[in-house]
């Protein structure tokens, strides 16, 4: 019984009555219109918040000392070094204050079948699989390590899963319905020929996805071009009514003298232009081709890497991300040239091979990092606990070569730049919203508690309470 | 050996006859049915109380010193015995040769085809007094087909039907095969594909229209004949103009009972098994305009959805009353009663029967009752509210003039763990007598009529020895 | 203990200081029982900790080095260095058995693992057998085996339990083991076990399994450690009345268990001394690092956080008398650091084994 | 005697504001069915030191005190089958007289919580039923504390096993895994029959008999309850037969007890001719249960009327009150049924000295309702075990 009572008592968690409010998004179509629904949800009122520390790390590399920030609606609305509380203000004071931590390769918080699953399709939507109920323990872990945000994904079984999401650790509306839509070239079983034949079908439906998009396009003009016509058309017969009128009521008199049948004229047009047949996975993974949304890839070794970067040069304005990467070192210039983002987990990869030469391991993030590759650090979607090692696997990087900048940055800023958030999160600037961390000290260091952790303007976690 | 041979065969026989000879019955047949209490659940109980059924509707229900009992009435008198309106199922797939098709969206299909009438079932809700049953297709499914009440007795699905394309089970839950992703974008893609059907259609006639007027302008012809007037389809999700261009008659018939839902005109039986799912339904029924005529069909651990539920307004059917789980964090086992939590957020919720003889209706009202819910709120979960649900609140599930002539006289008090079904009577029939039930006995000594579950693998899987359900009162009829 | 270690050495500063003996400077030196010297001289001699001091020894070459020094971590329970050498799958136990042949100092694994400051392993049988045998103590940087027989290892956990081979249940396999102690003739490492003189690793995971290690290791007079228990929280008072500590074993992704970070909370509050071990097969050598930060997040302090994976580990591994501090006739082996050893961010300048620099960062191009 | 009782009962009642151990009470009932036939109205039942101290008429209780409108001694569940599944079962031989389910235990099991929070305060714990003879089983409180020495009730030993599918279900002839220890006897009903017959002779005939035999012989004896898995009639019929051939043999006469007897109903002479006890599995919820044997409600009436001693039972799987209840609607009156959970099957297992009825002396394992018991309508609101609340009622 004693003994016992360590551990029973557990708190029921808010999080399980919280309205989820996951936008409905029929399509792609209406992904706008949700974003701007979440908008809404996001900013939602809460009672002003004064954050003050003795140093503000306004974004990597970039801080400033004894700063504080006030927080209204969800939002930092001002900063500055003698902010007083206003009334009814809640205060919370720390050593440092930076972004909180975004884990941009992450299953937390999404359904275990779903994650797993190889039956999705590229219109298959990680909002879907949202589990607010199931994962509790999980999101708090989260929000205790400072990690609030997560770019998920499903569909890890599956060759080109669906569209990602970017969620909020406390459950609340998505950041972002249509995060990326991810794909996966990580089959070591299999033999090179159909390893490099993996490449080629990615590279395929890529390029079905781009004809698709190209079809529309090409209907909606010539739809534009008939409706012309067929608007000019209306005009003259129109006015040429009366006189086909008058031809008309003669041939009847005629007809009717001559006693036979009223022979009609026939009347000829061009039919409107047949829109392409309307495909969900097509659509959706053309917004990937076209540039509108990040495609992240899941490769590892340097054979489907290489073909990779071939294939995919024709698709210009495809931003693509790699994910894994372990053998992405070999393609670090091409990398940097084409501005391709790699997401790193550093952790071994193979067991007991973990740390020999061959394999980089802890140290990739610092290499990639020092030939100009921008690096991500993400916990590698393999367990939804695993996002909460996310602070110390940057540590790690930083212990094996990466700057503390770029490390700072691999969880923060960058994340939030490659996944179109800036405007939102990752940096702490005047307007942005306040999704930050007050922190005992150095955001890597494993001495460093996380005093609060602040989610879209609502404190959801504070050390001791 | 040859006992179990041919019993059931008589017993088959006897239950024949009865049903025949119900079926029979003239409905212009007076009964007048007496006994020591008459639950109606419309007020107070009734002490010596009378019912009168004319024409196969009640007329009369009252004291007996203030009713006048019809002189050429047939008497039913049970003084020793509580009279009862009968329970109502709000959801059952059983009944029905197979629950599920493998196609993901049916909703053509119709119960109706697949009711078998002399389905054991039929005859167990009976002798359970269960006399109002929507028989739905099961929870393996995305859009499955449209379901039927039916009362347990009549030789033909045509006798049983009290009312028929009742509604349209849909699954929030995953189908055998899907995740809960691929399961939401299967259910979006099922009322997309209606929407862009409509569209095109609406287009095609458009088209169709503006050709006929330039012609007419070109060859000089007066166009006789407007186009058709009336309101665009239109639901919270979406709206098509023109819709009301299109000749009712074309529309693909297959497809006609998902436009029927998003006008509203066919209610749906929304089967989540977990909470999330419960958002999915109410995702997609927000976005096809169907919340207000959606009922939730829920797996026990639903439960920790129900301030989402209570928000949605919908009504709930509950499959099964405990859910156990474990705690990861002290990994102790927490049982939560589930109508309570819906009891106390205030949500109209009905209950369901478990495959178990001695879980059903009864039993499930029983057991709110153990867990602190009024009973007047207990039995109105196993009949006003499913009733209400099925929209027959003015037929079934009380005893009030005008109801439908159904009454059950149980032994003693119908919630009495000692109490049981000893009479029935049906639109005015009497049509069960567990006196002349020779199935009791078999139930008992085992020999089984052939169609029971028992020559069914099922409960070979039933616990013996401790690897079943955690507890009994968690028995949920999961994938149908 | 530091005063004391500083007189004991003051004489010996300047007198007859042999060839080989130098000495590390640094600002900080993590003795490795929780205290830190700062701006300190570490003489070295022999391959052994000659004094630490803070005032220079005079005639020894001082090598300065910018950063931490810190005991090298004390690696329990790798079984990789052994590819799979480590368990006997035909027998349930085999009591006798010497682990220092499974020991493979060719193993490609070993650089890796010195190179992130690992400079002595213990290399225990696998979890499949009961009685698995003697663990051997290693030194995988000079490639030797330090010590043999350094600890009797038990799988008392269900992966001891057979599906089709004997024992099949936790009744056999307790019926089994004591057997195996019964039979155990004088001298044997069981009877050495019986008598405490030789400790024991036990490996148990669920609490029941562990309430039943313990049951047994009192009944049996066994001291030492159990392997794996990762919700001691909830044994502590049991754990401590059995005078025995814990070795936490790391998992795969994720790196931190949250049972273990609460355990080792609970453990350090009672002072029941613990390790965490760098699962080679999961984590690699950082793995005990990032549990050790976890811990450290969660709110262990730094000390206690090193002392897990060094002066402690040590002494469970029965080898605190030559190994895991820093102090006078200790080993030397040394790991330079460029911040706090505790912390993920800082990184590995050069590691000593027996006094002899065994890996050095800028040798191996790793960034600075 | 009775006069110092009350006054203690006062003095206990009056000075019990809930004590540190939190193992001391006084609970106020409308109504106490001791299990022993006996019934007080209104009275007050004072618990110390997690002993019952004594019932007396209803003092007017004070604050502090629990209350309810019914009172029974916490349902001891003969069958509870909490073992920790293949691993408290040694497989590698038939016959294991010398495993103890003690090992098989796992005290961490969300059962225990669930069975103790729905009245069942003892349960009888035995090796999983893969062996013909299995080991011994033992009864363990449902709550309290975390050590298994703790949470024993020292009662009757039990050797226990199975007759029936189960013994043989993992066995197979040597094709396909040579290996494995699987390829042997009993592969059939016949089989696990001769086994049991096999050990029992060979331990009756033994120049020297080893431990195990030693406990086989003392089950011949007597001394050492039988406590059988059999299902169906023709498995019931083996262990009564079994019983009936070594009393034949003069090899002694075994105190059997029949575990699971869900056809025990079919030939109840069989049973009282031997004098055999019988723990009814629940009833299953289509009519068959595990080897195909057929049950209902009415079975325990049978039993009765037969003047069979009978105990019901759970397996883990089915609440026990519940259970009690449908003897009820099968034709039990509800004396007969809260007999048939508390002392009955204390008796059987040996521990009624300590627990199975409401009585001065033993221990304060109490079941609160909140109203007759065994009814659907009603349910334990609160448990005490040994004076601790396993279940609050306020």
């Amino acid at each position: 019984m004693r003994s016992h009572s360590s551990r029973s008592n557990r708190r029921p968690s808010l999080r399980r009555l919280r309205n989820l409010g996951i936008a409905l998004t029929v399509g792609a179509g209406l992904a706008a219109a949700s974003q701007a629904a979440q908008d809404e949800a996001e900013t939602a009122a809460t009672s002003d918040l004064l954050l003050r520390a003795n140093k503000v790390i306004v974004s990597p590399g970039k801080s400033v000392d004894n700063m504080s920030l006030l927080v209204r609606d969800g939002r930092i609305v001002a900063m500055g070094s003698d902010l007083a509380a206003p009334e009814g203000a809640q205060t919370i004071e720390g050593e440092v204050i930076c972004a909180a931590f975004i884990d941009p390769w992450s299953v937390a918080g999404v359904d275990a079948s779903s994650a797993r699953s190889d039956r999705v399709d590229t219109a298959s939507r990680a909002t879907d699989a949202l589990d607010p109920y199931g994962q509790d323990e999980v999101l708090d872990d989260l929000l205790e390590s400072g990690v609030l945000m997560m770019r998920v994904e499903i569909g890890r079984g599956a060759a080109v899963s669906g569209v990602g999401a970017v969620i909020r650790a406390d459950g609340a509306a998505p950041v972002l319905t249509d995060a990326a839509i991810s794909a996966r070239l990580d089959s070591p079983g299999l033999d090179p020929v159909s390893r490099v034949g993996q490449v080629d079908r990615l590279a395929s439906t890529l390029g079905g996805a781009k004809k698709y998009a190209d079809d529309v396009a090409a209907y909606e003009r010539d739809l534009k071009v008939w409706e012309e016509e067929i608007a000019e058309k209306e005009e003259e017969l129109t006015e040429d009514f009366k006189k086909a009128k008058k031809a008309r009521d003669k041939k009847v008199k005629e007809a009717e003298e001559e006693g036979e049948e009223l022979k009609e004229k026939k009347y000829k047009e061009d039919k409107r232009p047949r829109p392409p047949k309307f495909d969900p996975k097509k659509a959706s993974l053309a917004r990937a081709v076209g540039g509108e949304v990040p495609m992240v890839i899941h490769v590892e070794e340097a054979l489907e890497l290489r073909e990779l970067l071939r294939v995919t040069r024709p698709f210009t304005r495809m931003r693509m991300v790699i994910a894994g990467g372990r053998s992405s070192l070999l393609f670090a210039d091409e990398l940097a040239e084409r501005g391709i983002p790699v997401i790193v987990t550093p952790a071994p990869s193979s067991p007991g091979g973990a740390v020999g030469e061959m394999d980089p391991g802890f140290a990739l993030a610092g290499e990639l990092a020092s030939r100009g590759v921008e690096v991500l650090i993400g916990s590698g979607a393999t367990s939804p606990v695993a996002s909460r090692d996310l602070p110390l696997l940057a540590a790690a990087a930083v212990g094996h070569g990466l700057d503390r900048e770029a490390a700072l940055h691999a969880i923060t800023a960058g994340p939030a730049r490659v996944f179109d958030l800036q405007s939102k999160v990752g940096t702490v600037r005047r307007g942005l919203h306040a999704d930050l961390l007050v922190l005992s000290g150095d955001p890597l260091s494993s001495s460093t508690r996380v005093l609060a952790s602040i989610s879209g303007g609502k404190v959801v976690h504070q050390a001791g309470n | 050996m040859k006992s179990s041979l041919t019993q059931p065969l008589l017993a088959l026989g006897a239950t024949l006859l009865l049903a025949s000879s119900a079926a029979a019955a003239p409905q212009v047949d007076k009964t007048a049915v007496k006994a020591g209490t008459v639950i109606t659940l419309t007020g107070e109980a009734i002490p010596d109380g009378v019912i009168v059924i004319e024409g196969g509707r009640v007329t009369a229900v009252g004291a007996a010193s203030e009713v006048q009992i019809p002189w050429d009435a047939t008497v039913i008198d049970q003084p020793g015995m509580v009279a009862f309106p009968g329970f109502v199922e709000a959801h059952a797939a059983r009944g029905i040769d197979r629950p599920n098709e493998t196609l993901d969206v049916a909703p053509f299909l119709d119960v109706k085809d697949s009711i078998d009438p002399v389905n054991f079932y039929f005859e167990e809700a009976l002798r359970q007094g269960i006399l109002t049953i929507n028989v739905q297709q099961g929870n393996d499914t995305v859009v499955a087909g449209q379901g039927m009440v039916v009362k347990p007795f009549g030789m033909t699905v045509e006798q049983m039907m009290v009312k028929p394309r009742s509604g349209v089970k849909i699954s929030a839950a995953p189908k055998r095969g899907k995740t809960r992703a691929t399961q939401a974008q299967a259910l979006r893609g099922a009322f997309d594909d209606l929407r862009m059907y409509l569209e095109e259609m609406v287009q095609r006639k458009k088209d169709g229209d503006d050709f006929d007027r330039r012609e007419a302008l070109y060859q000089g012809r007066e166009l006789e004949g407007e186009a058709a007037k009336g309101k665009p389809l239109a639901c919270s999700g979406w709206t098509i103009d023109g819709f009301e261009r299109i000749p009712r008659g074309e529309v693909d018939e297959k497809r006609e009972p998902l436009l029927r839902i998003v006008e509203g005109k066919l209610p749906v039986i929304m089967w989540c098994a977990t909470p999330m799912d419960v958002h999915a339904a109410l995702r997609v029924a927000e976005a096809n305009g169907f919340t207000s005529t959606m009922t939730l069909a829920l797996a026990p651990a639903c439960w920790k959805a129900a301030p989402k539920i209570k928000e949605s307004g919908c009504h709930v059917i509950l499959a099964g009353l405990e859910d156990n789980e474990l705690d990861p964090i002290t990994g102790e086992s927490v049982e939560t009663f589930v109508p309570k939590v819906f009891h106390d957020a205030g949500i109209p919720f009905a209950l369901m029967s478990t495959g178990d003889s001695n879980r059903s209706l009864w039993y499930q009202a029983a057991r709110c009752v153990a867990n602190g819910i009024p009973r007047a709120d207990a039995l109105a979960a196993v009949t006003t509210t499913p009733a209400k649900i099925l929209g027959l609140t003015d037929r079934v599930g009380k005893l009030a003039k005008g109801a439908d002539g159904h009454v059950v006289l149980f032994s003693g008090d119908p919630l009495d763990i000692t109490s049981v079904v000893e009479h029935v009577i049906l639109d005015g029939a009497h049509v069960y007598d567990r006196s002349k039930d020779v199935r009791v006995k078999q139930l008992f000594d085992g020999t089984r009529p052939p169609g029971t579950a028992s020559d069914t693998s099922a409960e070979e899987e039933w616990p013996g020895d401790g690897d079943g359900p955690e507890d009994d009162d968690d028995e949920t009829e999961n994938k149908g | 203990m530091l005063i004391s270690c500083l007189i004991a050495a003051a004489p010996l500063l300047g007198a007859t200081a042999a060839e080989d003996a130098y000495a590390l400077r640094a600002s900080h030196v993590h003795v490795g029982d929780g205290q830190v010297v700062l701006d300190a001289f570490v003489v070295i001699e022999d391959g052994a900790v000659k004094s630490v001091s803070n005032n220079a020894p005079r005639g020894v070459r001082v090598v300065e080095v910018d950063g931490h020094i810190a005991p090298g971590f004390i690696g329990l329970r790798e079984t990789i260095g052994a590819g799979g050498e480590n368990e006997e799958r035909t027998r349930k136990s085999t009591p006798n058995a010497d682990l220092s042949f499974a020991f493979d100092p060719t193993s490609p694994y070993w650089h890796g693992l010195v190179a992130e400051g690992v400079t002595t392993v213990l290399m225990p049988a696998g979890s499949s057998q009961i009685a698995g045998g003697q663990a051997a103590i290693v030194s995988p940087a000079a490639g030797k085996v330090l010590k043999r027989n350094a600890v009797v290892t038990l799988g008392l956990s269900r992966s001891s339990l057979g599906s089709s081979t004997a024992p099949t249940s936790y009744a056999g396999l307790y019926a089994h083991l004591g057997e195996q102690f019964a039979a155990a003739p004088e001298g044997s490492p069981l009877a050495a076990a019986k008598t405490g003189e030789v400790p024991v690793m036990m490996r148990a995971v669920t609490r029941t399994e562990v309430a039943r290690a313990l049951d047994f290791a009192v009944a049996h007079g066994l001291k030492g450690a159990l392997l794996g228990a990762p919700e001691a929280d909830d044994l502590v008072e049991e754990i401590k009345a059995a005078g025995l500590s814990v070795v936490f074993e790391s998992k795969a992704a994720p790196a931190s268990s949250k049972d273990v970070v609460k355990s080792a909370l609970a453990l350090a509050k009672a002072e029941v001394p613990f390790a965490f071990t760098s699962d080679a097969a999961s984590q690699g050598p950082l793995g005990m690092r990032m549990q050790a930060a976890a811990c450290m997040r969660a709110g262990l302090d730094a000390g206690a956080a090193l002392r897990a994976m060094t002066g402690d580990a040590a002494r469970i591994a029965g080898v605190g008398e030559t190994h895991g501090t820093i102090a006078p006739g200790r080993a030397a082996d040394l790991v330079v650091w460029s911040g706090p050893p505790t912390d993920l961010t800082s990184r590995v300048h050069s590691v000593y084994a027996g006094g002899n620099l065994v890996h050095s960062a800028h040798a191996h191009g790793a960034h600075q | 005697m009775l006069t110092s009782l009350i006054l203690s009962a006062a003095a206990a009642a009056s000075g019990s504001s809930v004590p540190a151990d939190g193992t001391s009470w006084t609970i106020h009932a409308d109504k106490v069915y001791t299990s022993t036939g006996k019934v007080h109205e209104s009275a007050l039942i004072v618990v110390e030191g997690g002993k019952i101290r004594a019932i007396t008429p209803g003092v007017e209780a004070t604050r502090d005190a629990l209350h309810a409108p019914v009172v029974t001694a916490g349902m001891v569940d003969a069958s509870a089958r909490l073992n920790s599944g293949t691993s408290s079962v040694e497989q590698s031989s038939e016959v294991t007289p010398l495993v103890s389910a003690e090992f098989g235990l796992d005290l961490y099991s969300p059962g225990w919580g669930r069975l103790a929070r729905t009245g069942v305060t003892s349960a009888f714990i035995t090796p999983l039923n893969q062996n013909c003879v299995g080991g011994m089983g033992t009864v363990v409180k449902t709550a309290g504390d975390r050590s298994i020495k703790a949470r024993t009730v020292e009662g009757a030993p039990m050797l226990c096993g199975a007759i029936g599918s189960q013994p043989s279900q993992r066995n197979s002839s040597a094709f396909g895994r040579p290996t494995s220890f699987f390829n042997r006897r009993p592969t059939t009903r016949m089989g696990v029959e001769w086994e049991w017959r096999k050990s029992f002779f060979e331990a009756a005939q033994a120049k020297e008999p080893d431990d195990a035999q030693k406990v086989l012989l003392d089950a011949l004896a007597g001394k050492v309850g039988v406590f059988v898995q059999a299902w169906a009639t023709q498995d019931i019929r083996t262990a009564v037969f079994l019983k009936e051939e070594m009393a034949r043999e003069g090899f002694g006469e075994m105190r059997l007890v029949i575990d699971a007897g869900a056809e025990a109903w079919r030939e109840p002479a069989m049973l009282v001719r031997t004098n055999t006890s019988v723990i009814l599995p629940p009833v299953p919820a289509q009519g068959r249960t595990t080897d195909g044997a057929l049950m209902s409600v009415e079975c325990a009436r049978v039993l009765r009327d037969n003047g069979i001693s009978f105990a019901l039972s759970g397996h883990g799987a089915s609440r026990l009150d519940i259970q009690a209840g449908l003897a009820m609607r099968g034709g039990l009156t509800r004396e007969q049924a809260l007999r048939a959970v508390t002392l009955t099957p204390a008796q059987l297992l040996g521990v009624d000295g300590r627990v199975g009825s409401v009585e001065a002396g033993k221990d304060a394992d109490l079941i609160l309702w909140n109203g007759e018991p065994f009814e659907a309508t009603t349910r334990p609101v609160g448990v005490l075990i040994g004076g601790h609340l396993a279940l609050d009622p306020r």
